[in-house]
């Protein structure tokens, strides 16, 4: 097995590789940037290095010092975590002419999967379904008939086109001559070219993704499927597994298509592969992620298997330790990413220190955090803070289970998302499990603040004022407390009885 | 006793008594038996009418930061100006930059009348872009900024003044 | 099911069962002694009443009190944890008199199975294996027939005895006649009676458990066992389920075993039968305990059964939502009990105040914990602070989880046993498996802490020193900090490279 | 810059340098290359010749406690009169009850010589029986208590005087 790894990455992924390292024996080696001094990952790693300025292009980014560091420590390996340089296929060829193994796919696999027209190509030859439409710029003498073949609703899109121009829906054959017409005429004015294509539109799409696994010697298998549905600002909040919108036929289907995908890019590691799903189970390959995903915990729930230990070890050249047979689902499985983000203003993120801190425990909670009392949120990177994942026997149980813990989680300093997902896992739509990518934009309710929350809040700042001392005192010893006369009371009051 | 408590520029009158050991809370003519009970440096248990809530509090200055099922609260305690008694709006609201970033679009004039809640400016910061709103109603005065600016944290970028003030 | 349920304990457990019951949707009544008015159950619970004074016998011992505080808080069952009031009998009846359901088995299960001669008389209808023995008192002249036909080594033990007097350990034949002569003459002396009776001693005993859990239709199913024989003070520090030392075959025989006895007394609810095993998987009953068990989250990790919500719903009524069929095994599951203890004092209890705390976190690891800043261990109750529980894929696996687990976690304020645990964790003769009860008193050098950590402590506390300020003012606000002449400096020094 | 710090009764010498932004410990004539980065309000990092350690520490009055590994250690700033330099051991050890309980066994008598590390009474408390040690070489020189006695936290059972004092 490895000796020592370097972990190329920041927060809760840097800390999700340093244990799964640690629980494999392998030394652990932490990059920071000054942002990032006084933070989980570095505190819990062997060793730990600074790497440049806070923006992620003077210091996670730097590729070149992130392997210089890795050759000084002496590490074997480097795991790139999510994001920064987790799908850049250049950085795994430098670490390979390093001699330092790159815990990922090959950068072929990466380089073939991580653009979009070339996977799109591979999928066709998998025959994995795409989207139905035109590859390229239709004709006005065709487009009608090309229209009724892929049929209705559809997209109209300016080839050259962006943020919504030249872009028309038609929800029926009769609209589809005039709409091609304003289509085209609004491309021409936008981009000077009046060239369109033709896509079938998903209604009430369904992001549905499958987790694969692949090792060197070209066994692949997949560990089911994720739903990822619940999106704001395009990016996911709440992801479960399995999905409540996918049958046991379709879970079968999917995740062969993935498993035949993978292999024609001799894939190894963790990755996988999306999809949108509309809801008569419908699927089309949207794009293929060559890493570890964010949400990978809930489908180590599910299975029973640590996908970043497996990673690692296939890496290193060992074989899968299981057959496709031999992954069995259990129970149901929710993560909920907590943010320092604003819900009642578009999800605006929310800079500023963590004061306090206090995680849900139990049964069937697991807390990937990377918070701790004085933490900074900072604008250089991402506002995930934590994510909150729950297990449990069945869909309902693990919903109510999640409800739970979030109502035991406490993060003073900023705001959160914490309260929306709260009242998330109460709603009827989100219980009733039918899902899509618009479910936020249809439930703007959830985003605000219920009167009687903001009364019991009032009512406590009230108590507070009238007590006329500053809380800060309190911090210093949990002993002191010039409050005693309301805690002394307490024992008094608080429903004694006798 | 009587206080009074400041949120997004609002002054939310309370009365509070203390008497028998019962402390009881008054807002809006609504009156609440209540206790607080400390549990951890920050942690407390918020007995109202007999059932349990767990709050967490931060007191920084002025202001009073409460956790409370999800969501963060922030009072301010207002200043001896402030205390008129029933709720009123304070005469101006500037509005900065609540993270560095840049200015994407500007939604109003200098002269523009806005009501609490409009849109008045859309930044961008951590990739994402974001539409600040105005707290209270009134005419935009005075606008710092044009688009395309880059914005320090906490850079000025307009005032919206209350018309009644005036 | 159940509209509000009160919890008759404290600490950890009165946690576990209010989160169980949040998860089905039921209000929650805590209540407290005078020592734990600021805990977490209270915090936790929808409901808190005072019930008294510190010490157990005028508070958690009270059944009145608190049957009368279930009533006023209109409460249509009562959970009694472990401990305190959960075996006793009078105080189910007077649960069940009151129109309050006692969540567990019944009051005649609790009597019978409670109950020392009776559970073993009703063990030795229902053919479970006793320890070989002489039922009575032996006559001299028999006694060397009976000895050879329990085998040898054998203990001789006073018939009034106690405290080793008139115990004699017999390794084999020859010794017979002068160690009985020996003990009944200090039997004699000691206790003013010469009856000795005659015992199976079995060397290097295992306790191994198997968890039962029952309906009210007479469907008994058994949740395989679990090892607990790693103690100290006669009292289980680390479990693990399922045991190292337990062939299928005997797993097989010891559950069905105790599900017939189980059975026996129609018991419904959580309820565990203890045995002793010798190293060849001998095992003997020993006693049942007829509540739910402080190690029971084990054995919820390798089955994916909630046994506290099975307990409640039973309890109500429903039936067992599974049969044995359906019960499977996954992975391995090891709990550590958290003591504020000094294991280097022979385990004496140190109680004080935790100024601070943090749990550790991340894939397969559950904190069962009622821990916070400035929790007060006191005298009046248990010192164990928290479980830490852990699940992996297999032993092995598990026990380095656990070991990565513990080495997260961070008690700070009076000693506990976590180093001790730490350094079990990777100690040889633990993760070879073959454990006894005598384990620990035979591994001394695990209770005292290496020099090398007292001289990396001793580091610490001299940089602390130089800085010439008190930590105390840090505290207040995290940002704050007048050693920043140490913390600039370490984004120059900490290994930085450019 | 020479320091000491007092643990059971022992003081311990070391020398620390901080030149050129390198922070040095000598302790027992060896060097070690050390730096402490804070990240939570208790919680710190030591980096001791290129090894990162997970250290929570806590300051109060003249006792630094510090958590490593699982165990606890707790230092005692020495007073002016403690700093003597080189090890030493100081002349009493006044035992007295860690927590309520009761006497159940004394060990020695007035006028017995004992050893670091002997046992020297046994007590009760939370149903448990423990020994407790003397920590220096001596005489016992005071006995408060009897066997059956109930103790107090903190109440006197015996003292142990070192010899070479007298």
């Amino acid at each position: 097995m490895y000796k020592k790894i370097l972990i190329a990455n920041r927060g809760e992924i840097a800390v999700r590789v340093i244990r799964a390292a640690k629980e494999l024996g392998i030394k652990t080696v932490a990059v920071y940037s000054d942002a990032d001094k006084n933070s989980l990952h570095v505190n819990l790693a062997d060793q730990a290095f600074n790497i440049g300025k806070p923006l992620p292009n003077e210091s996670y980014l730097v590729g070149k010092r992130i392997i210089s560091v890795a050759k000084k420590a002496k590490c074997d390996g480097i795991h790139p975590g999510y994001g920064f340089l987790s799908e850049n296929a250049e950085f795994a060829e430098e670490c390979i002419k390093n001699k330092i193994d790159f815990i990922g796919p090959s950068a072929d696999a990466i380089r073939l999967m991580g653009d979009k027209i070339t996977s799109r190509e591979i999928a066709k030859t998998a025959k994995v379904p795409l989207v139905p439409g035109t590859e390229g710029e239709v004709d006005d003498d065709e487009a009608l008939g090309i229209a009724k073949k892929i049929g209705f609703p559809l997209m109209i899109k300016a080839s050259a086109g962006g943020g919504g121009k030249g872009m028309r829906l038609v929800h029926e054959e009769s609209e589809f001559e005039n709409s091609l017409k304003m289509a085209k005429s609004e491309a021409k004015n936008a981009f000077n070219n009046d060239a369109v294509f033709i896509e079938r539109f998903i209604q009430e799409p369904r992001h549905i993704e499958i987790q694969v696994l692949g090792d060197k010697e070209g066994n692949v298998v997949h560990l089911f499927e994720r739903e990822c549905s619940i999106q704001r600002r395009h990016q996911k909040v709440v992801e479960e597994a399995p999905s409540p919108g996918v049958s046991e036929k379709t879970r079968k289907k999917m995740g062969e298509i993935a498993v035949k995908l993978a292999k024609k890019v001799s894939y190894t590691g963790a990755g996988t592969v999306e999809f949108i799903m509309d809801q008569k189970e419908n699927f089309y390959f949207l794009e293929m992620n060559t890493r570890v995903q964010v949400e990978h915990p809930i489908t180590e729930m599910i299975t029973g298997i640590d996908i970043v230990k497996e990673m690692i070890k296939v890496s290193f050249g060992h074989k899968l330790s299981f057959k496709q047979k031999d992954i069995q689902r259990k129970g149901h499985a929710i993560e909920c990413r907590v943010c320092a983000e604003d819900p009642d203003n578009n999800f605006l993120p929310t800079p500023g220190t963590i004061f306090y801190v206090k995680s849900p425990q139990g049964p069937g909670v697991r807390d990937d955090s990377s918070l701790f009392n004085g933490y900074e949120v900072t604008t250089f990177y991402d506002p995930m803070l934590s994510k909150l994942i729950v297990w449990a026997e069945d869909r309902d149980s693990a919903i109510k289970r999640m409800s739970r813990a979030l109502s035991e989680y406490i993060v003073l300093g900023v705001r959160t998302n914490l309260g929306f997902l709260v009242r998330l896992m109460d709603d009827k739509d989100f219980i009733s499990g039918k899902l899509d990518t618009g479910f936020i934009e249809k439930h703007k309710k959830l985003l605000k603040i219920p009167k009687e929350n903001s009364n019991i809040a009032l009512i406590a700042s009230a108590i507070m004022l009238h007590s006329g001392i500053g809380v800060e005192n309190l911090e210093r010893d949990p002993r002191f407390t010039p409050w005693k006369y309301i805690a002394r009371r307490s024992s008094v009051s608080r429903n004694s009885m006798f | 006793m009587k206080y009074s408590l400041k949120i997004n520029k609002k002054i939310i009158p309370f009365e509070l008594t203390d008497k028998d050991n019962n402390l009881e809370v008054i807002i809006d003519e609504k009156k609440y038996s209540v206790e607080l009970v400390r549990i951890d440096s920050n942690l407390y248990s918020l007995i109202c009418d007999g059932s349990t809530y767990t709050i967490a509090i931060q007191k920084q200055g002025k202001e009073i930061s409460l956790f409370f099922k999800g969501d963060l609260f922030t009072y301010e305690i207002p200043s001896q100006r402030d205390k008129g008694g029933s709720e009123n709006t304070s005469g101006i609201d500037k509005i900065s930059a609540p993270m560095p970033g840049r200015v994407v679009k500007l939604l109003k004039s200098v002269g523009d009348i806005v009501t609490e809640g409009d849109g008045v400016v859309v930044v961008e910061a951590m990739k994402m872009e974001s539409e600040l709103k105005t707290t209270i109603d009134g005419k935009i005065t005075e606008i710092s900024v044009k688009e395309g600016d880059t914005l320090d944290l906490g850079a000025h970028i307009l005032t919206v003044e209350s018309q009644d003030k005036k």
